[in-house]
């Protein structure tokens, strides 16, 4: 069983304004040090497989189901392996 | 999974005092109700069925005050919902209930629970929900935090019924400081059926089956003192949490297919319940008692989505989005080939048994053997000791008190400045309104009214109240809230029918609070009748306080009213320039 | 002319469109399932509003996965009219018939009102009864129904002239060049995020929707040329 | 500057509808070997900071506006010091 984690954001050029409200409101609460905040969703997905077989499997949910290519983007990285 | 504490334990540990059974009640149940101690299980289901919210002991006198018939009630209090005559066969269903304590704590998913909760009352009872109201009263929005609170108290509340299709027609949004530490969320639905499939939360039949739908159960909103006390202590650190989070997908379909259950194949079934407050064991227990039957549930058949779980855990969750069902013997499959259609589970949990014990395994243990009586009838009903508060008393010897006015247009302005009276659409445009196209009049207006589509008749809606008035004089707001709510219903050209409410007071243990209750409520009673729109539904919420300081007491009517001609309805809003003005009454 | 109503799980609009269809215009309306996997008997189909699956993953992502989807790329190949409001449009864009996604709005909330709404086309079966440049007023009712694009696809949407509606007025979701409502190159598959099927009756109000169903209704066993 | 991802999910014993529907949806693609599916967002910040004084300032937007700690928790990592 591994454990793999795969974050999901809007593209580049693909205007995300969750992020900016959330940076003035940090603003507001007197952090003035924070620039910048992005924000992604990420799915924690557990497969009954080890090795290439996962990366394979990730691969295509992601390609299937958890990205829309049109505006978003993935990566992903391998937690553990139980 | 073994007992947390043995009964002996119990006795001399007491930890039912944390789960709001008092030493008098645990002492009755033992010397009187069961002649032996019970066990922790069996303590907990008395905790939870003895509680306020399931019981009433408190409100119970003072609700009796209420008229709960007429020539068009065809089901009052004591359902999931109340069902009142709209002419033709047909039938309009409709209660309010309050999420106060679960939306002041997590403000997003207290509130959408709490609409997903309402609409399972109405369908329970056969009707299709044609449209949600709410009433919301939250502290003064002079800082972040209660900004915060009122965006997604708001965004819980539409995310929940736009989910679900339900338009969301009218409502009621206060500000006050009373209600800085403990917002009110009341939410009401009204539902449309055909009188032929009314049904009732009841259980008979012996051997017939109890069949669980719906989702799993966790450990969702399960009394908090199950948790060691040192989780609470450091609630950040801790994996733990008893917030009830609402899937409205799932009930979607649960909707859909209880519905279907009910119109289709009424005869597969003899009742159904939602589990609301106190889950498996409140409505399982009301069923077999309004049946009159016995009981026998097997535990280790409940869909679980955590493990490990004890008994207690499993009767208490408050996981949402399921339906207790009785079903007749030898169709328990095609009642689960209807639930497959709608990917849902449906699982046969018990039986209905002679006698009328309330019986329960886990693990292959009996962990209850209980009269049902015990649990739903023979709670204690408390005593209440009331007195005049001391404010209204010494406003009884003022003169009235006569406002100062030198600038009308500024004081006016000022006026329209205040969040309560400023205009809402900034909350309610967040509410599908439209959906179902029968909305002829959405929020915005007197009253919200539906149309009842291939009929020329149609609905009107609306929730009011008035804090101030009632914290002034009880007798007096509680007239008022039942009047506004009619005329409301009057102006949008319907005849009212009947109201739900919820009463949303302090602690009833506080003598000048009992009072309030006790006085508002004559109030309204007196209005119900005077109009005669009797109450055929409502809610009680009790304790609403904040470090010993209790909220104004703060009833709300959820009144409906019928219209004939749907074509005669009269828009609130001025309509030509020339047209006349009149004042009606005095 | 047969129309289908397509109920995904998680619909809500779905009586809407079909009492629109059928009690309001007469025409002949059916439900279809999810599951089902033909839509051969019918000359036009239709994708209610709602929130298939919940919206969970996103808007109409999961609902592109059912039985059904096939039945639909198909009558969508085969030149019949498609059309989906809402999710329905939030689908047909996951399942790649319509270019483009629809985007959480950017005031972060569901927005339900009525708006004001430009035809910029009307040489579509959908269009055909209403003016060019016609100004209308449609519901809308969501809260992922921001357009987005890419600037190439933007410039080919606008070249052969499939933006068929556009916010007249304020822009209400962040959508960009105000896109309310686009076909496939072909012309046959509409997607809106206004909702027509509310505004038919004028009981209810608003009847600038019910055009929109007369000119299918008019146009719709015409197939679109490939 | 720092960058810093702060990742925010809900505790283990709270229900994760989105999840569910997910998995459900991942299954139904032909992927059985998938056994469980978690959501949750992240916040990737950029703080005009370093060394200490990021991670003050993380926990101190974690804990008043990022995460709702009746239900949700939260980790964090620092991903590059600029
Ligand atoms: N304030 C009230 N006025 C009239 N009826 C009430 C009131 N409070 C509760 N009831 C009725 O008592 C019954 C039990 O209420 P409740 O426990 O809230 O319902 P549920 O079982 O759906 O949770 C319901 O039929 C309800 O309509």
């Amino acid at each position: 069983m591994t454990n793999v984690r795969v974050f999901v954001t809007y593209k580049e050029s693909v205007f995300d304004p969750q992020g900016e409200t959330i940076k003035n409101a940090i603003h507001s609460l007197g952090h003035e040090e924070v620039s910048a905040v992005k924000v992604g969703k990420f799915f924690d997905v557990t497969v009954n497989a080890t090795g290439v077989a996962v990366e394979k499997v990730v691969k295509e949910i992601a390609d299937q189901l958890l990205v829309n290519f049109n505006m978003e983007t993935y990566t992903y990285q391998v937690m553990e392996e139980v | 999974m073994k007992q947390a504490m043995t009964p002996q334990e119990i006795k001399e540990k007491k930890p039912y005092l944390d789960w709001s059974l008092s030493e008098a009640e645990y002492d009755y149940i033992r010397t009187q109700l069961l002649g032996r101690l019970p066990n922790y299980t069996e303590t907990g289901l008395f905790a939870a069925m003895w509680s306020e919210h399931c019981s009433y002991k408190k409100s119970k006198p003072v609700l009796r005050l209420f008229p709960n018939k007429n020539e068009r009630v065809l089901q009052g209090p004591g359902e999931g919902a109340g069902v009142v005559d709209v002419d033709d066969g047909q039938a309009v269903v409709f209660k309010a209930e309050s999420h106060n304590h679960p939306t002041t704590v997590e403000p997003y998913q207290g509130a959408a629970t709490g609409v997903g909760g309402i609409l399972r009352d109405i369908f329970s009872m056969g009707a299709r929900p044609i449209a949600s109201l709410d009433s919301l009263h939250f502290g003064e929005l002079d800082n972040v935090q209660m900004k915060m609170k009122v965006k997604n108290t708001v965004r819980g509340i539409g995310d929940y019924g736009n989910c679900m299709g339900i338009p969301t027609v009218a409502g009621e949004t206060t500000f006050d400081p009373c209600y800085q530490g403990n917002i009110l969320c009341n939410a009401m639905s009204v539902g449309l059926m055909e009188q032929k499939d009314i049904q009732q939360g009841t259980a008979t039949g012996i051997g017939n089956a109890v069949m669980y739908v719906g989702a799993k159960t966790g450990r969702d909103g399960i009394h908090g003192a199950t948790f060691a006390s040192a989780d609470f202590s450091d609630e950040r650190a801790t994996q733990r949490s008893a917030v009830q989070v609402g899937d409205p997908f799932m009930e979607k379909l649960l909707l859909e297919a209880c519905l279907d259950l009910i119109t289709n194949h009424s005869d597969w079934l003899v009742g159904i319940q939602d589990m609301g407050a106190a889950g498996i064991v409140s409505s399982s227990a009301e069923m077999a008692s309004e049946g009159k039957s016995g009981m026998e549930l097997n535990l280790d058949l409940v869909p679980q989505r955590e493990p490990d779980m004890s008994a207690y855990e499993i009767m208490l969750s408050e996981s949402q989005e399921r339906m207790l069902l009785c079903v007749k013997k030898g169709h328990e499959d095609d009642v689960k080939k209807i639930f497959d259609l709608y990917d849902l589970e449906a699982v046969t949990i018990g039986r209905i048994t002679e006698g009328r014990d309330y019986v329960l395994f886990h693990d292959g243990e009996e962990v209850c053997h209980i009269p049902v009586s015990n649990l739903t009838d023979d709670v204690l009903e408390e005593e209440s000791i009331e007195r005049k508060p001391v404010r209204i008393e010494e406003a009884e010897h003022k003169g009235a008190w006569q406002p100062q006015v030198s600038n009308v247009e500024m004081t006016l302005c000022r006026l329209l400045r205040q969040p309560t009276i400023a205009d809402k659409s900034m909350f309610y445009q967040q509410y599908d309104s439209q959906v179902r196209t029968c909305t002829v009049t959405g929020p915005g207006s007197d009253a919200g009214i539906i149309r009842i589509r291939g009929t020329k008749k149609g609905l009107a809606m609306t929730t009011d109240g008035n804090s101030r008035f009632v914290y002034l004089n009880p007798e007096v707001g509680g007239q008022i809230a039942v009047t506004e709510a009619a005329a409301n219903i009057i102006a949008s050209g319907a005849q009212p029918l009947a109201i739900t409410d919820c009463l949303n007071y302090g602690d009833p243990n506080d003598p000048e609070i009992f009072w309030e209750l006790h006085q508002s409520v004559q109030g309204m009673a007196d209005a119900c009748r005077e109009f005669n729109t009797p109450v055929i539904s409502g809610n009680v919420s009790l304790y609403n306080e904040n470090n010993g300081k209790a909220i104004h007491p703060t009833p709300m009517v959820g009144m409906v009213g019928l219209i004939k001609n749907i074509d005669q309805v009269v828009p609130s809003r001025a309509q030509q320039p020339g047209d006349a003005v009149y004042l009606i009454g005095k | 002319m047969k129309v289908a109503v397509v109920v995904f799980p998680g619909s809500n609009c779905d009586v809407d469109l079909f009492e629109a269809l059928g009690s309001v215009c007469g025409a002949d309306v059916e439900y279809v399932s999810h599951r089902e996997n033909s839509l051969a008997n019918f000359d036009a189909v239709m994708l209610p509003g709602g929130f298939s699956y919940g919206d969970y993953l996103r808007a109409g992502a999961i609902a592109r996965f059912t039985n059904i989807m096939p039945a639909i790329i198909a009558a969508a190949e085969e030149g019949k009219p498609v059309f989906g409001t809402c999710n329905g449009f939030q689908i047909l864009t996951e399942a790649g018939l319509l270019p483009g996604a629809l985007k959480k709005n950017d005031s972060q909330q569901f927005v339900c009102k009525t708006v004001p709404i430009e035809v910029v086309n009307n040489q579509t079966p959908f269009t055909s009864q209403y003016q060019e440049h016609e100004r209308i007023a449609l519901p809308i009712a969501h809260a992922d129904g921001s357009y987005y694009a890419d600037e190439q696809v933007l410039e080919q949407l606008e070249a052969n002239n499939q933006i068929v509606f556009r916010y007249a007025e304020e822009n209400p979701n962040g959508s960009l060049r105000n896109i309310a409502g686009i076909t496939n190159k072909r012309g046959n598959v509409l997607g809106m995020m206004p909702h027509p099927e509310r505004a038919v009756e004028a009981l209810l109000g608003n009847t600038d929707g019910l055009r929109l169903f007369k000119s299918l209704l008019a146009n719709g066993t015409v197939r679109a040329e490939v």
